[in-house]
């Protein structure tokens, strides 16, 4: 299984990501999910949110949920950037491609993967008014 | 023939993410802690120390190194320790 | 709730279409699902697959899907490439995407879509050999 | 006073798609059916001038304009019927 993980404060490029993909020809489906910063974090109105990571043990642990992914579906690849440092409301601050065979488990492994995140990836969130 | 003092004592760094480095005042503290101390003594010392992260007690994670512990983990000499809020990336 | 079907024969350009996205400050996930035409349909290997669509019909179809996403959940934009005619191995055959608040509605809109697709909107394929 | 016959004759427009041009050896054609005629009467009929259709009836979609209809539907002067085998988008 092709990983690609990147944590960073750089921009994410939907363009240059998608231009880099790699897919074999038994490959059906892409699924494709990127979160962007909303301008509410409840009632109140933000510019931007952000984003602190514990990046090694992020790294770590995206790996232990990329392993786990690898044994539950046949996944040919996984890229996932995670933005950290201030991202502006509008501008995205996680991508994740999944290629795999047919849709079911593209969608089912990426889901998975983003509630699995979710609870385990070190990463914090701060809102800036 | 007893050992010294300082056999007994054992030294783990101890790092803070997230707002629990406003609950603390401070990213990182080095703890001396008795040879044998599970990370709940820590956590009880680091309470007494910091005394704004009891209110979190229940929901902080912990980690050695790049895995997440439980309380019972017995620490060792020169463990890097981290306690954090639940995580929120996305 | 901004709509955009295209069934056409053109080449589905990703790079084009992610560059004319839209998307307001509330919304916070965007899905999106490439179908991707595979050198096997069974235990046959094809070259390619022709696709043909019924495409009044099949327009009215897609829009009554649309119709019922709209009530179902709050979703700001769906956009739907479906190439027909001749689409080789390797080459996206679908594109959807889907921008909404959260991704739960997202994955959700997205996955029923597809699945409602396959049983409803009159298109055909046909392998190459 | 009576109607000519006619009357009581109306033609619809026949289309088939996928590989239903395949069993019927064509895309189209006009049938001409009674009066009142529902959507099943004009199956038979089709059956009858197109054989290879009666393996695929139980899974043959109907469509009347752009919208399906079950086998009960009445059909109408200048109606433009498609038959189709079960769709494969995506």
């Amino acid at each position: 299984m092709i990983r690609q993980l990147t944590i960073s404060s750089e921009a994410i490029d939907e363009a240059k990501l998608i231009s880099e993909r790699t897919m074999s020809p038994g490959m059906g489906a892409v699924i494709y999910f990127l979160g962007v910063v909303r301008d509410a974090e409840g009632a109140e109105k933000i510019s931007a949110i952000t984003y602190e990571a514990f990046s090694k043990m992020a790294e770590h642990q995206f790996h232990l949920l990329f392993d786990e992914m690898e044994k539950r579906w046949p996944i040919e690849s996984i890229r996932l950037v995670h933005r950290i440092g201030v991202v502006k409301v509008g501008e995205p601050s996680l991508w994740v491609e999944i290629v795999a065979p047919h849709r079911g488990e593209a969608f089912a492994a990426c889901q998975w993967l983003i509630d699995e995140m979710k609870r385990v990836v070190p990463i914090w969130k701060k809102p800036i008014i | 023939m007893f050992p010294p003092l300082n056999w007994l004592i054992m030294r783990v760094a101890v790092h803070f993410y997230s707002y629990f480095k406003e609950l603390t005042g401070c990213a990182d503290t080095l703890e001396e802690i008795s040879d044998g101390a599970a990370i709940a003594d820590l956590q009880n010392q680091l309470t007494k120390k910091f005394p704004k992260l009891a209110s979190m007690q229940k929901s902080t994670l912990i980690a050695v190194g790049v895995e997440y512990q439980k309380k019972d983990y017995v620490l060792k000499e020169g463990d890097e320790v981290s306690l954090f809020p639940p995580v929120q990336g996305g």
